[in-house]
């Protein structure tokens, strides 16, 4: 091959368009995911259970607060690795921050964070944020209550 | 990489690939033109023809090139359809047939006709009598494939042709998954259709075929020059022709010893899996299935997360079919079995070929494990007790 | 040899082989699969739709890949037909398009749509006026080609799509034979829709483009899986695309130079021919023609035998479009110009290309010379005198 | 390559199937046309002009007629290869022939003696075979004349 024309059929890092696949944090994140698991009862300050009827994802989230802030967070996921990624990076922006900061965590938020995933797994971000919102409407029901 | 994943594609075969060099740069002429230079690859064409007529068993002037098996299963569909419509406009087809001849029947009732998915028993294969029950007076075509390519379950065709021929009706088989792969003529099925393609026998992309018995009527759907009789115009993909029919001659050679091979691979895969996994169910597994093909159900976890957890260890497979991939449904073919939409999801396919080795069946058994083992420690909806 | 009928088909550019061979051996997953090995394949289909729409003048999505112009230009007339049956079933052609746009509308026309054949000039233009008069209420599309594969005279393009747009109908070109002939971007014309061929500039038999203006409407005309968004589904032809998109960056990439070269060529040639023989006429002559093409009638004598007599002295050219051989009627683009049949049947056409050299052109002046008056030798129809 | 494979792919001299294009034969009687050109009015017995419509060939022969023996033919033929070398052939074996064996001759005849002709060339043939025919009558209708 000639100079000319030796890096102009080469795949760039980053592709022109759409994102095609899952790039290394998705899969790092899918491989690695952090706070799995599930609050014991007696830690567990709110839960959420949501799923998305198109795809039968299903996810379960636990959060512990103190002063008004999410303590601790778990999480259990049944779904796609778009699922799985964008609930543990959903509960690792959520860790430590503030209940309102914590609701105002969008899907955008949490695949920004990821660096993107595929056009088509968009609808699986917005798993882990609506379980966090229901985990955390389920701790103000709580505390309305106590 | 451990490539599993021979349903979707496979890899050119080295003899295939040196077969089609010398047509781009070198006997690159148009079939249709003029002129000897242009001749040399008209022969080279029609020698390709008459190359796969003897693997298929057929006459060359009843094969008609196409770029994909997709595009073969809508020139049959669609071409009978249009051919007989005067005739009548019922079609008969299986719940389990590919999205190619799916999608076609779907787009044929936007058309005007109707058209009658028949059901499939718990192991995959099409109900017969429901497939005799609906045949009608005015039935054009029964369309029901040979293997399955999610599965490997292979239909009772034969059966079938011979079914819709006594009614009088035409019989059209998608064998795009058993062509190379079963020790048989597919000739010898009886149907009057039958779609093929290339690079699911390693031969490239961009070739496929549609035989279409002496005297059946079909339609042209792709029209312009006189190119395959008119049927299917415009220039053919040369060197994917001379590749797909030295793919068929090579497929043909060793198709007895390499399905024995495949098929003891495939029972240690099984094996395997079932003694390190629980909760596991092989699809299909108590009907005749192609030899290289696996479809395996994993309960409370998803397929996709299994074939990204594989193919981070450098394995891969596949989820249903290839050409799903994108769609959020559970695969129709496993719905249509019975399984429940959770355990449809929860299903990998995995299908050997030429390059597979007991290793790499080994080293995918023990991937499996881990993969499976830490999938169900993150899913919400595996029992706690576990 | 000495190869002049580049518009039936080019070589393959060696920079092009280059490039597709990696997706025959070693990258050749499918592009739909879910693993990262697919996923290569799928971006380098991306990565080649992109090339081109850069190429072109387009973004990426209005991009769809075929297997032949002829497929696209099917997928092009019978898409936008059925999108819009409700709207009317009315269509407007010229009588010098390509097989695959004329055997399409008359495909539709027994389906009941209605066509205009549009007549031309006699230097093979489109008649503008005649155009304008038959637009209708009804009329749901116009195709009108860029450049005649025969004569290589250009089409009004911008103006016929202005004018069927002030009418609000859609608009398509086949522009198979300018694409990297003419240096413009295609996606200027102003067309919806545009058909261009991969092997007609050195790229690989097998691969085409249909452009969609976003917004178009437009049904899929090959139903199945889910490649090219649903509206041309089948396994993509990866290392096919991948040479198209290095063809289609090499022909934008010296179209100017290489259309002065072969314009200079082509003048050459025609010069030569008419000083060497006479009773020869140059079709299109006055017209705004592609660079490259050449079109010559020969009084009293008939192409084809012209061809060969070229044909044994090693030079390659053509009659009419190399499509229409093995039909016996003289090119229907001629007679729409008013040649005589007998006219029409004495003229081959000269196409040059990339490798074209000075000293080809004088080789094939001297041997049409020759073979001429041989042939009017033999001739039966050569008034006695001469 | 390996020798399993070698001959596979290499067209084999006949192909299976039908014609696909000129052979040898019929490329020299196309560019070495035997008995081109036109007999003298003064020597010509019989005089035939045939055209097929369907693609414009047009023939002329003459022949010279010595005791019921065609004694020298010539033609004239505006058309495809095809028809330039059928002709060709078919007056090589026209002459020398009696009256009756020169109408005898086929159109079979002539492509066989030239090795085959693609299919659709086939018609072609049949315009040297018809020409002779018509001189044949002409030379008739002449004698009855006389
Ligand atoms: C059973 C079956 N039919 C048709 C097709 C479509 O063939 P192609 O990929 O050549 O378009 C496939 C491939 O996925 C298949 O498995
Ligand atoms: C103007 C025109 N349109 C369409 C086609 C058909 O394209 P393809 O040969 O790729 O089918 C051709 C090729 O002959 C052509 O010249």
């Amino acid at each position: 091959m000639e100079d000319e024309s030796d890096n102009s059929n080469r795949e760039p890092e980053v592709l022109p368009g759409p994102v095609l696949f899952y790039n290394e944090v998705v899969i790092d994140h899918f491989m690695n995911p952090r706070n799995v698991g599930e609050l014991p009862e007696a830690e567990t300050d709110g839960f959420g259970l949501v799923g998305d009827p198109s795809c039968g994802d299903q996810m379960k989230l636990w959060i512990a607060v103190r002063d008004d802030r999410i303590a601790r967070v778990a999480f259990k996921s049944f779904g796609c690795p778009g699922a799985i990624a964008t609930s543990s990076m959903l509960t690792a922006l959520a860790e430590g921050k503030s209940i309102e900061d914590a609701r105002r965590i969008t899907d955008d938020d949490v695949i920004e964070a990821l660096g993107g995933i595929p056009e088509k797994k968009r609808h699986c971000s917005l798993l882990g944020v609506r379980a966090l919102q229901a985990a955390i409407e389920d701790w103000e029901k709580r505390r309305a209550r106590s | 990489m451990i490539y599993l994943d021979h349903n979707a594609t496979t890899p050119v075969d080295r003899r295939v690939f040196e077969a089609m060099v010398p047509f781009f740069q070198e006997r690159w002429g148009n079939p249709s033109s003029p002129y000897r230079f242009g001749n040399q690859a008209r022969a080279a064409v029609e020698l390709a023809r008459k190359r796969i007529a003897d693997g298929f068993g057929c006459k060359p002037t009843e094969l008609v090139f196409c770029s994909s098996g997709t595009e073969s299963d809508n020139l049959a569909l669609r071409g009978v359809a249009r051919a007989l419509r005067s005739k009548g406009n019922h079609i008969v087809t299986s719940a389990i047939e590919h999205h190619a001849v799916l999608h076609t029947c779907k787009a044929l009732e936007g058309e005007g006709f109707q058209v009658t998915y028949v059901p499939v028993t718990s192991d995959g294969v099409v109900d017969v009598e429901s497939l005799a029950g609906s045949l009608r007076n005015d039935t054009v075509l029964v369309s029901v494939m040979h293997a399955n390519n999610e599965t490997g379950v292979v239909q009772p065709v034969e059966e079938l042709a011979a079914l819709a021929h006594r009614r009088g009706v035409l019989f059209h088989t998608d064998a795009v998954q058993s062509a190379g792969k079963l020790p048989r003529r597919l000739a010898d099925l009886g149907a009057d259709l039958v779609t093929f393609s290339a690079h699911k026998l390693y031969g490239p992309k961009g070739a496929a075929a549609l035989y279409v018995r002496e005297g059946t009527p079909l339609a042209s759907v792709t029209t312009g020059g006189a190119q395959e009789h008119g049927i299917r115009a415009g220039t053919e993909n040369v060197a994917g022709i001379v590749g797909f029919a030295e793919a068929v001659a090579l497929a043909f050679e060793k198709v007895e010893s390499e399905g024995g091979r495949l098929r003891a691979l495939r029972d240690r895969l099984e094996r395997g899996v079932t003694s390190a996994v629980r909760g596991v169910r092989i699809n299909g597994a108590t009907a005749l299935r192609v030899p290289n093909t696996s479809s395996l159900s994993f309960e409370d976890i998803d397929g996709e997360s299994i074939v990204l957890g594989l193919d981070v260890q450098g394995i891969c497979v596949s989820t249903g079919s290839a050409c799903s991939t994108g769609e959020p449904e559970p695969s129709h073919v496993l719905r249509a079995m019975g399984l429940s939409p959770r355990d449809a999801q929860g299903t990998i396919r995995v299908s050997l070929g030429h390059e597979t080795r007991e290793e790499h069946i080994d080293t995918t058994v023990r991937a499996l494990k881990e993969t499976v083992a830490r999938l169900r420690k993150i899913s919400s909806v595996r029992g706690a007790a576990e």
